[in-house]
C-alpha cells in the first residue's frame, strides 16, 4: 500500500484555492428509467482541488460527472459551477470546463490539427490556428499533425483528446476513466500531465475505477455507493484496503 | 369491495353498450334510406362519428406528447400512448367502412379519393408512432422520442388534409341530411365518443398498472453508468 | 425546450456568431464527407439505381410523362435522402464526438441548423446528379418549365431535410437502426410528395404555373417543421 | 352482394373491431388486476 506523497502547494494553485468553490451540488438526485442513480448529493469541490470519485460499477460516478458537465440535467436539486447555478443553457459556464473520457471524442476522418482547429474555432478563441498548433507541440504530436486521427495509437489518441479538452484553457477538468485502454507509458505521462495541470491551478475531477492509482494521484477521494457519498476524505489518511471495502460492501 | 370507481366504470360501459343498441335500432328502423345513394349511405352514421373520434384521439395523443415535452411526467406519456393505440383502432374502422362504402358505391375496394387517402395516411402516421414506441427499450428515451414524433405527426395532419384535396375527387360532396338522419347521427355520436373515451381511459389504467408492476431492470439501468454520452449506442 | 423558446420570444435574429459557428460545423461535415467520400458516392449510386429500376419498371419505351417522372425522382430522393441523413448524423455517433460538440459553448439550435445545412448540401448534390440521369435515361422533358420544377423540388427537399435531420438525431442517439428512420420520415413527408407530383402534373400537362394551395402547403410545411425541429432538437439531442 | 349486405358487413366489422378491442382491454385489465392481488401479499 503506497502512502500518498504530500502535495506541494504551488503558487498558482494557492491563488486558485482563494477563488472558493468551483463545483457544488445542492441536494442533487438523478434517476434514469425509474431507477435512482444519485440520491440527494451535497458535494463541494474547491478551486485548485484534485478529487477522485470512486465507486463500483453503476454506483453513479459517471452519471455524476455528466451532470457536472451540464450535459445531463439532474432529476432534482441543482449544481453550481463557478458560483452560479448551471443548467444546460449556461453556455459561458461550459466554456470553463474541459472534458476527457475513455472515448476520445474526435473526428476520426479529420487530422489531429483539423480536429484541434475545429474545436478551437468552436470555442470562439481569438487565434484558433495558433492555439491549435501550440497545443499540438505541447502534446508532442506536431510530427503527425496532418495524419487522420484514425491511424493513431490509443495513447496518441488520448493525447489529442486531452489537447482538445484543454484547447480553450478551462479552469475545471472533468476526466471520466481517462486511463482505460492506455499502455503503461501513456498512463505515466497522463498521470504526470494531470498533476502538472493541477499544480497550474486547474481543478480536476477524476472518475476512476483503479482505487490504488486514484489515492496516489488525488488529494481527496469521494466514494459513491448506491448513489450516496459513502466516504469523502483527503487521501493522505485513506488506505486502499479501507476504500476497497467501502466500494465493494 | 366495489369502490365507487368500479361502480362508475361498470355503469359507464353499460350505458355505452345500451346507447349502441339504441343507435343500431334507430339506424335499422327509424332512419329513411337516402334518395340518391340508396341504403349504402347508412354506413355514414358509423363512418363519420368514428372519423371524428379518430381525430379527437389523435388530438389527445398530441396533448399527451406536448404535456410530456413540458412536464417530463410519465403520466402524459402514457396518455399519449393510450390515445395513439385507440386512434389506430378507430382509424382502421374508418378505413374499413370507407372501403366497403367505396366498393358498394363504385365497384372497387380502393380509390385514391381524398377522404380514403387521408384516412390511410393518418393510419400510417399513428401506426408508425406505435412502431417507434415498440422499438425503443429505455422508457425515458422512448417517451422523449414518442413525444417529439407525436407532436410532429399531429402538426402534419392538417397539411395532409390540404394536400390530399388536390387529388381528383369522385367522392360526392357532403349530402344534405334530413332531420331524421341528423337525429340518427347524433344517436351514433354519443356512444362512439363514450366508447373512445372509455377505451383510452382503460388503456391508460392498464399502462399505469403495468408500469407500477415492472421491477426496474437492473442491467438496463446500470448501462448508463459507463461513459456513453451518445445515448445507449454501445 | 427552455432556451429556444425564450429566444423565439426575443425575435429570431440569428446573431452573426451563430452564422459563423454554422459555417464551421458545415465546413467540418463537408470536409469529413470529402475525406471519406462515402456518403455522397453511396447515396448517388442508390439514387441512380432507384431511377433505373423504377424507370424500367414503369416501361422505359414510352416517354415518361412529367407526372411519373416526378414520382420516380421523388422515390429516389426519399431513399437516398434518408440514407444521407443517417450517415451525416452517424459521423457524430461513430466517433462519439457528440458530447464534445455539446460541451462547446454553442447553442444546440445551431447544431441543428448546421446539420440541416450539411444534409441539404449533400441531398441537393445527389438531386443534381440523379435528376439529369433521370432526364437522360427516360427522356423526362423537364424543359417545359425547369424553373417551376426546380422551385417545387427545392422547397420540398428543404421540408424533407428539416424533418429528416431531426429524426436522424433522435434515431441516431439511440440503439435503433435500419429502417426506422425511413419509416418515421416517409409518412410525415407524404404531403410533400403528393403536392409536388400534383403541381408538376398541373405545370407540365395543363401548363399552369405552380401556385395556390399547393405552393402554400409546401411553404407551410417548411416553416412549421423548421421551427418545431429547431425548438425540439435541443431536447432530443440530450443523451 | 346487395348494398344492404355491405351496410351490415360494414357495421359488423366496425362494431366488431371496436367492441373486440374493448373486450380485449377488459381481460387485459383483469389479468393485471389479478396479478396485482396475487403478488400484492408478497410486496
Amino acid at each position: 500500500m503506497t502512502q500518498v506523497a504530500t502535495h506541494p502547494v504551488t503558487q498558482p494553485k494557492a491563488e486558485a484555492i482563494e477563488r472558493g468553490a468551483v463545483v457544488k451540488t445542492v441536494s442533487l438526485s438523478k434517476s434514469i428509467d425509474g431507477r435512482a442513480i444519485l440520491c440527494d448529493l451535497n458535494v463541494e469541490i474547491a478551486a485548485g482541488g484534485y478529487v477522485a470519485i470512486l465507486g463500483g460499477n453503476g454506483a453513479g460516478k459517471s452519471t455524476l460527472l455528466r451532470i457536472l458537465s451540464t450535459l445531463v440535467p439532474p432529476s432534482s436539486g441543482r449544481i453550481e459551477l463557478f458560483g452560479d447555478t448551471a443548467t444546460a443553457a449556461s453556455v459561458d459556464l461550459r466554456k470553463r470546463i474541459g472534458l476527457i473520457g475513455h472515448q476520445v471524442m474526435l473526428y476520426r476522418d479529420l487530422s489531429a490539427r483539423e480536429n484541434l482547429e475545429f474545436f478551437a474555432k468552436l470555442y470562439g478563441l481569438k487565434d484558433p490556428i495558433a492555439r491549435a498548433s501550440r497545443m499540438l507541440e505541447m502534446s508532442g504530436l506536431s510530427a503527425r499533425a496532418a495524419d487522420p486521427v484514425r491511424n493513431f495509437s490509443r495513447g496518441m489518441l488520448q493525447r489529442v483528446a486531452i489537447a482538445r479538452a484543454l484547447v480553450h484553457d478551462p479552469e475545471l477538468l472533468l476526466a471520466d476513466e481517462p486511463f482505460t485502454g492506455l499502455d503503461a507509458p501513456s498512463i505515466a505521462s497522463l498521470e504526470h500531465l494531470l498533476a502538472h495541470l493541477n499544480d497550474a491551478g486547474k481543478t480536476i475531477v477524476l472518475v476512476n475505477h483503479d482505487i490504488e492509482q486514484s489515492l496516489r494521484l488525488a488529494e481527496r477521494a469521494i466514494v459513491l455507493r448506491g448513489g450516496r457519498v459513502a466516504v469523502d476524505q483527503s487521501t493522505t489518511r485513506l488506505y486502499a484496503r479501507e476504500v476497497l471495502s467501502e466500494v465493494l460492501s | 369491495m366495489c369502490s365507487t370507481k368500479t361502480i362508475f366504470t361498470r355503469f359507464y360501459w353499460l350505458a355505452t353498450f345500451v346507447l349502441f343498441g339504441l343507435a343500431i335500432a334507430t339506424v335499422c328502423t327509424y332512419t329513411p334510406t337516402e334518395a340518391t345513394m340508396g341504403p349504402i349511405q347508412k354506413i355514414f352514421y358509423l363512418h363519420l362519428p368514428v372519423a371524428i373520434s379518430t381525430f379527437l384521439a389523435c388530438l389527445v395523443c398530441f396533448i399527451g406528447s406536448v404535456g410530456y415535452a413540458m412536464k417530463h411526467d410519465a403520466r402524459w406519456d402514457r396518455l399519449a400512448a393510450s390515445a395513439a393505440r385507440v386512434a389506430v383502432i378507430l382509424c382502421s374502422v374508418v378505413l374499413l367502412t370507407g372501403m366497403i362504402w367505396g366498393r358498394s358505391a363504385w365497384g372497387q375496394w380502393w380509390t385514391w379519393s381524398p377522404r380514403l387517402t387521408f384516412s390511410l395516411v393518418l393510419w400510417l402516421l399513428y401506426v408508425v408512432y406505435l412502431m417507434v414506441r415498440m422499438s425503443i427499450e429505455s422508457p425515458q428515451r422512448r417517451a422523449v422520442i414518442s413525444a417529439v414524433y407525436g407532436i410532429i405527426a399531429f402538426l402534419d395532419v392538417p397539411l395532409v388534409y390540404l394536400s390530399v384535396r388536390m387529388l381528383p375527387d369522385i367522392h360526392p360532396g357532403s349530402v344534405s341530411l334530413a332531420p331524421e338522419m341528423r337525429l340518427t347521427l347524433a344517436a351514433w355520436f354519443v356512444p362512439v365518443l363514450m366508447l373512445t373515451a372509455g377505451l383510452i381511459a382503460t388503456r391508460y389504467a392498464i399502462e399505469t398498472q403495468t408500469d407500477a408492476q415492472t421491477p426496474v431492470d437492473e442491467a438496463a439501468a446500470a448501462a448508463p453508468g459507463r461513459f456513453t454520452w451518445v445515448g445507449e449506442v454501445m | 425546450m427552455t432556451t429556444n423558446t425564450q429566444r423565439l420570444g426575443s425575435g429570431l435574429a440569428l446573431p452573426l456568431a451563430s452564422l459563423r459557428q454554422i459555417a464551421f460545423l458545415v465546413e467540418k461535415d463537408l470536409r469529413i464527407e470529402s475525406r471519406s467520400r462515402q456518403t455522397l458516392g453511396l447515396v448517388t449510386v442508390l439514387g441512380v439505381l432507384i431511377v433505373t429500376v423504377l424507370g424500367l419498371g414503369l416501361g422505359a419505351q414510352n416517354a415518361m410523362t412529367a407526372f411519373s417522372a416526378t414520382a420516380v425522382l421523388w422515390v429516389a430522393y426519399l431513399f437516398s435522402g434518408v440514407l444521407c441523413f443517417e450517415k451525416t448524423m452517424a459521423v457524430e455517433r461513430n466517433d462519439a464526438v457528440l458530447a464534445a460538440l455539446l460541451m462547446a459553448p454553442i447553442d444546440r439550435g445551431v447544431i441543428y441548423l448546421a446539420k440541416l445545412a450539411s444534409n441539404l448540401v449533400l441531398i441537393l448534390a445527389v438531386a443534381a446528379i440523379v435528376t439529369p440521369v433521370g432526364v437522360l435515361f427516360f427522356g423526362f422533358d423537364l424543359t417545359a418549365a425547369p424553373v417551376a420544377f426546380a422551385v417545387v423540388m427545392i422547397l420540398s427537399i428543404v421540408g424533407f431535410a428539416a424533418v429528416g435531420t431531426l429524426f436522424s438525431a433522435m434515431v441516431s442517439s439511440s440503439r435503433l437502426q435500419g429502417g426506422l428512420l425511413a419509416m418515421m420520415v416517409f409518412p410525415i413527408t407524404l404531403p410533400l410528395v403528393l403536392v409536388s407530383t400534383q403541381l408538376m402534373l398541373l405545370t407540365f400537362r395543363d401548363h399552369v404555373a405552380p401556385g395556390g394551395t399547393g405552393l402554400g402547403v409546401l411553404i407551410a410545411f417548411d416553416l412549421i417543421f423548421l421551427t418545431v425541429s429547431w425548438l425540439v432538437f435541443e431536447w432530443v439531442l440530450e443523451p | 352482394m346487395s348494398s344492404n349486405g355491405f351496410v351490415i358487413l360494414a357495421y359488423a366489422l366496425g362494431l366488431g373491431l371496436l367492441w373486440g378491442y374493448a373486450v380485449m382491454l377488459f381481460f387485459a385489465g383483469r389479468s393485471i388486476g389479478r396479478r396485482e392481488q396475487c403478488d400484492g401479499g408478497k410486496s
